[in-house]
């Protein structure tokens, strides 16, 4: 029982296929609001989901300078990677797998999505996905620290005297004391969160790996067929794990007591961060510089994310 | 019998030194079989001991020509393996072994081997006896026959000019670190009138005086330049990438646990320093220091084997944070993070040795592209890289994330901000480690293959083997970590913390109490987080799905080469029209984004390391001072 | 007056360290090595020093009459000594030979030339 | 034999007071080696004073006849001997089922005596071997590396012995500094050990002299 149960966790609700199915769902209306927002009609909300199909149905060609394997195995180890991390997030008072969901463990799995892209780029031999994995790494460098900084805030508030790194403690806190956005003291961290999602995920602003316009997609440029379907899909879960991560960590507090309407309200709290945090920016900016990227990170959004660690840390 | 197996294995790795130099010096067949039968030997007799001190969790006390000690009093020199010192033990004999299988494949080219396998002995003999003495100035001899032999073996190459100036750099700093020691021990023995460290950890319990903290000081510098904490790492540098990279390993994967391992027995044994706050704060901002600076520098190098020697640096710095904790929770993170440092280290080392095996280069410039030449090395290069940088499920991540927690747990629980930025600093680090090996994948394994490097051939067996293993501990440690904590990590965390049986094994039963040693009792630390079974199954979908998109994939390009179709367009890579030569993609040249913005650190940070042997001197002298004046400052 | 003995070493050692720190020649660093060597050797000898001690041998004739204590100095600190001043030796030695290597392939034995690691 | 260059080989006092100094040296230095458990001295002490020799030697006839009359391999062989009889004299403690260094043949002896503190003796024997030949080897090879400056001019005056320096010069490029290093390295190692043994001898038979008293009393 507990193992049908755990794949159902793995394969079905939390994990892989609503995963796939509402990131894709996400990426769809960020394009449309994106569209709106340039007085545009933009694709249908299944777009995404039909271009995923059609790639899966295409050749995969593979260059000659190619490393086979890390080429194929990348797009794969990244999937998985996305789908494992939405088990360990807390969708209000449900965790998958309770007990093993850490925050270092969900920073670390974040990172591995970002990894397998720039293994897969860099096996592909290309000198446009050498400095499109720079780039890419420069700009992981560049939203960690904010996003430690973050984490350990949300980790003092909820844990009090203790530690908790445990996600679980966190939804235990914010189901006693109400969300975390409540408390003022976090609102830094949550503004800087919101300014490391689209950077994560690699929206526009902070796109400077993919430039199609400057290093034609850089990482991606050698894939074709399936793996680069993987690549997209994976970008559309990590809208929906970094989005569901902001939910659980800042809007834990909301819940209704009926499990259906919980999660259909974490559902709409993540459509509302894409939109926020994602499409709009993405509609309003123009993509940045590398060394501004990193400088902009290192220095206002980190400090932001400082602010809110040490007002926590002086007990507010 | 089992008491004489720790003196055994000294005196036989002793032995085999000076067999090599009367049998071996002309006859590699000999030679190699004393190599191999000493080191398996001494390895069997050390994992014998898993059993009665791990498990059973027995100390073994030897004293040396049976001079038991007088009337309360140690006269004669003793061995003491308690489980501190044989968790060290088996890293040392476990990297020896492998090293010594490596060298016969890797050092085949090289002449007067005799006498590489001769220090190369002694060097071991030494470690495997500085970890296991329980007589302080018999550490310090070993630690002596250490540094010699390392500077010997620095410059074993003394055809490249590189590796006599890393040889003399490491000998004068090194010896620098010697005196200190050596001062601190002459101290110490003025203090307490015997060179027994059990004794004198019942003797300075809770009882310092200025003196004692003033060989606590200078104790403390002399295994900072052994372990290479950060103003003490300028030679360690240079060492790492002159020597032959069996060397390097044994460097990484011993020489600087000696230190770590003197560093432990002296700050938790025998001064019982750690439950004072100032002294953590103290080790632990130097081991953020150590291990911020170790990357940063990391992240600019143009050589592959001094690229792995920052990082070697910087990973001990997580050591030295964590132990300097003084938390139950904090050493085990440590000890964990020892233990796979010198495996993942090890690992890399051992790929780079081949890639410069294979090529005959470890400029990033000028390799690239060799992850079709060496397949086999670059599959072991990715474990190590991705266990160094902590991704899950290698080893690196569960230690890295005892260290993290431990570092925060400390922070809430003294309130203390420094602390919280030192886990800030430890994940960040964390990070540009990641980049930095991404940059040497991408600048050694893939991108493109110079035209000088199409005939490169994959490393020999004998070199693979080595890697092989020490890729599947990196594996198994990191899924295995509760076998791991409960027969290694935590009986050593134990009995670091917990001295009254170290003491009263060495000295009769109840020495300790009398002199008014807590018995303390700790423990183990619960690893909730990380549940292995889930873990597991999640990894067979991964290679599940990895299977199928690999199958299932429509890829012809095997078929049209069966068919003598050598070029496709299709198939050829994006240059834009640009001639493939003049598109290289230098290792160097990646994260400029990053390094524009570090400008002025990296200069000011540049400079530093000047490379001139006086500056370095002067770094330690300082740093040394310092340590004394906080000692100083904050213990009375 | 075993204090001088201190006072001495203490000089010893910090005058090593200086030579070792400020000197560009790279024998002198050698030398500056050796003398912090004989500055601890020297603090290990006045450590072990007993007032009216002599010297730790036995005679027949004393084992017979038995020993008064205290009557020796503490032959514990010579060996020490003995053993530390081996291990200067071989550092000067090693040390010494390196810097003859190191002048053949550098033609110069100033620590500003002797640079080529560095960064 | 004839020798053309050099600060030394013509000078007649030198050579006559090495001449007289080296039997001295060999004698005085073998006494301390065997006395060295009873008396002042020991392994090491003797050894240095015997392998002052190969010194006396090269100041009184030059580095060629010293390196010739003391073969340094021959001395490199012999050194690792010495140093592998002392692990193995130690080693035997353990055959008689006791610890590593346990005095076990003749450890009933009269003080004073030549042969009476038992194997620290014999391994005081093999300190002292170990480290004539080590010294000396050790001197040997600086005073080689040294050499090149004159052995050109010599090279230039006396072609038939370029065969030799050639061989010197091989022997240098690579091999030295390790080998030297050995010596270092073990002259340490074995160093410490009878030293302290030496000291616990001492202590011992401190406390054997109280319990004599004691007894008396």
């Amino acid at each position: 029982m507990i193992i049908i149960r755990s794949l159902f966790y793995i394969l079905i609700f939390p994990g892989v296929l609503f995963t796939a199915a509402f990131g894709l769902f996400l990426a769809g209306v960020d394009r449309k609001v994106v569209a709106r927002m340039q007085h545009r009609i933009g694709p249908p909300l299944r777009q995404p989901m039909y271009d995923f199909f059609k790639l899966l149905g295409k050749e995969t060609i593979i260059p000659h300078a190619a490393n086979k394997i890390a080429f194929l195995a990348a797009p794969v180890i990244g999937f998985v990677s996305l789908a494992l991390i939405m088990l360990f997030i807390p969708i209000f008072n449900f965790t998958a797998f309770s007990g093993s969901a850490d925050l270092i463990v969900i920073l670390y799995l974040i990172t591995i999505p970002g990894v397998a892209l720039i293994v897969g780029g860099s096996s592909s031999g290309s000198p446009y996905a050498g400095i499109g994995i720079s780039r890419e790494m420069v700009t992981m460098m560049a939203y960690e620290l904010p996003f430690v900084l973050i984490l350990l805030a949300v980790a003092r508030k909820a844990g009090g005297d203790t530690l908790a790194f445990s996600m679980e403690t966190i939804s235990k806190w914010q189901a006693a004391n109400g969300s975390m956005i409540a408390q003022w003291s976090m609102i830094p961290a949550a503004i800087a969160m919101l300014l490391v999602i689209p950077a994560e995920v690699g929206t526009q602003p902070f796109d400077v790996a993919e430039a199609e316009t400057e290093i034609c997609e850089g990482p991606l440029i050698e894939y074709s067929g399936a793996p680069l379907g993987l690549f997209k899909l994976n970008t559309a879960m990590k809208m929906l794990v970094m989005s569901g991560l902001f939910t659980s960590l800042f809007f834990g507090g909301i819940r209704t007591g009926f499990y259906i309407l919980d999660v259909i309200v974490f559902m709409l709290i993540c459509v509302a961060v894409t939109i926020v945090c994602m499409s709009t920016i993405h509609a309003v900016t123009a993509r940045l510089k590398i060394e501004h990227l990193f400088k902009f990170f290192w220095t206002f959004v980190s400090g932001l994310a400082l602010v809110s660690l040490i007002l926590v840390w002086c007990g507010l | 019998m089992i008491q004489h197996f720790p003196v055994l294995a000294v005196m036989l790795l002793f032995l085999a030194a000076f067999c090599v130099e009367i049998f071996g010096s002309h006859n590699a067949g000999v030679r190699n079989t004393i190599v191999m039968i000493a080191a398996t030997v001494a390895m069997v007799l050390i994992y014998a001991l898993i059993k009665p001190v791990m498990i059973e969790g027995q100390i073994i006390s030897y004293w040396m020509g049976n001079w038991e000690p007088v009337s309360g009093y140690a006269i004669g020199i003793g061995y003491e393996v308690d489980q501190l010192s044989l968790f060290f033990a088996l890293l040392v004999v476990t990297t020896f072994w492998l090293s010594g299988v490596y060298s016969l494949g890797y050092m085949s080219k090289d002449h007067h081997l005799g006498h590489y396998y001769t220090l190369y002995l002694m060097l071991s003999g030494s470690v495997l006896g500085l970890v296991m003495t329980g007589d302080i100035f018999n550490m310090f001899v070993m630690i002596e026959i250490m540094t010699f032999a390392s500077v010997a073996l620095t410059a074993f190459r003394n055809d490249n000019e590189g590796a006599l100036e890393a040889g003399f750099k490491y000998l004068v700093i090194g010896s620098m670190g010697s005196s200190f020691t050596l001062t601190g021990v002459a101290l110490l023995y003025g203090q307490c009138h015997t060179l027994n460290m059990a004794q004198m950890s019942a003797i300075l319990y809770q009882n310092l005086t200025p003196t004692s903290i003033m060989a606590l000081a200078l104790i403390v510098a002399g295994f900072g330049v052994k372990s290479y904490i950060v103003p003490f790492h300028t030679p360690a540098a240079d060492a790492y990438m002159a020597a032959p990279t069996s060397v390097s390993m044994i460097f990484a994967g011993m020489v600087n646990k000696a230190g770590v391992y003197g560093m432990i027995r002296v700050l938790y044994t025998i001064f019982n320093a750690m439950d004072k706050s100032t002294v953590q704060m103290l080790i632990v901002i130097f081991g953020a220091v150590t291990m911020f600076i170790g990357v940063t520098m990391a992240l600019t190098q143009h050589d592959f084997k001094r690229l792995l020697a920052f990082h070697s640096i910087s990973q001990i710095g997580y050591v030295i944070t964590a132990i300097g904790l003084g938390s139950a929770l904090g050493l085990t993170g440590g000890l964990f993070h020892a233990m796979n440092h010198t495996l993942f280290k090890g690992l890399l080392f051992l790929t780079a040795g081949a890639v410069l095996y294979a090529t005959g280069t470890t400029n990033l410039d000028k390799l690239g592209g060799l992850s079709k030449k060496m397949p086999k090395t670059c599959i072991c290069f990715l474990i190590g890289a991705f266990s160094i940088s902590g991704l899950p499920p290698f080893n690196g991540f569960v230690s890295k994330w005892l260290v993290y927690q431990a570092v925060y747990t400390k922070a809430v629980e003294s309130g203390n901000f420094v602390y919280a930025i030192v886990t800030v600093v430890a994940l960040v680090v964390s990070v540009m480690t990641l980049a930095s090996f991404i940059k040497v994948t991408q600048a050694v394994f893939f991108g493109q293959c110079p035209v000088e490097l199409k005939k490169t051939q994959e490393a020999p067996v004998s070199m693979l083997v080595p890697m092989y293993i020490m890729s599947a501990l990196c594996v198994l440690a990191g899924l295995f970590y509760p076998l791991v904590n409960r027969f290694l990590l935590h009986p050593a965390a134990q009995s670091a913390l917990n001295v009254t049986n170290y003491i009263d094994r060495m000295l009769g039963e109840g020495y300790a109490a009398n002199m008014g040693v807590e018995n303390i009792q700790v423990a183990p630390v619960q690893f909730s987080f990380w549940n292995p079974i889930v873990w597991l199954i999640l990894f067979v979908v991964i290679f599940v799905a990895a299977g199928l998109v690999i199958i299932g994939s429509k890829e012809e390009r095997g078929k049209m080469l069966q068919q003598g179709v050598k070029y496709d367009a299709k198939y050829a890579t994006f240059f834009s029209g640009e001639e493939e030569m003049f598109s290289q993609v230098g290792g160097s040249d990646l994260f400029w984004g990053f390094k524009t913005d570090w400008k002025g650190y990296y200069r000011v940070l540049e400079g530093l390391h000047s490379g001139i042997v006086t500056d370095y001197a002067v770094y330690t002298v300082m740093a040394t001072a310092i340590i004394t004046v906080c000692m100083f400052v904050f213990m009375r | 007056m075993i204090l001088v003995n201190y006072i001495a070493s203490v000089v010893l050692i910090v005058l090593g360290l200086y030579t070792v720190c400020t000197k560009k020649n790279l024998i002198k660093v050698v030398l500056g090595l050796g003398i912090v060597d004989y500055g601890v050797n020297m603090l290990i000898v006045s450590l072990g020093f007993n007032d009216g001690g002599t010297a730790p041998i036995y005679q027949m004739s004393d084992l017979l009459n038995g020993v008064a204590p205290g009557f020796f100095v503490d032959p514990v600190p010579q060996a020490l000594t003995l053993t530390s001043i081996v291990i200067g030796a071989c550092v000067d030695a090693m040390a010494l030979s390196l810097v003859i290597m190191i002048y053949r392939k550098y033609k110069s034995i100033n620590a500003d030339d002797v640079r080529r690691l560095h960064g | 034999m004839k020798f053309k260059e050099g600060i030394t080989e013509k000078n007649v006092i030198i050579k006559c007071g090495a001449d007289k100094f080296l039997p001295f040296a060999l004698v005085f230095g073998l006494y301390i080696i065997m006395f060295g458990t009873v008396s002042p001295g020991g392994g090491f002490q003797g050894g240095v004073i015997v392998s002052s020799a190969a010194l006396l030697l090269y100041l009184g006839y030059g580095y060629k006849v010293a390196s010739k009359a003391i073969k340094p391999e021959v001395l490199r062989v012999n050194e690792a001997i010495g140093a592998s009889l002392y692990v193995i004299l130690g080693l035997c403690g353990i055959g008689f089922g006791l610890n590593f260094c346990r005095n076990v043949f003749f450890a009933n002896g009269q003080v004073g005596d030549l042969i009476s503190a038992g194997t620290i003796t014999f391994m005081g024997y093999a300190v002292g071997y170990k480290v004539l030949c080590g010294v000396g080897f050790l001197l040997l090879l600086m005073l080689a590396l040294l050499a090149p400056e004159g052995a050109e001019e010599e090279a230039a005056a006396e072609p038939a012995v370029e065969e030799i320096e050639a061989e010197e010069a091989a022997a240098e490029e690579v091999p030295e500094l390790p080998l030297q290093e050995t010596v270092n390295a073990v002259l340490e190692t074995e160093e410490k050990e009878p030293m302290e043994a030496a000291a616990e001898t001492v202590a011992e038979a401190v406390a054997a002299a109280e319990e004599k008293e004691g007894a008396a009393e």
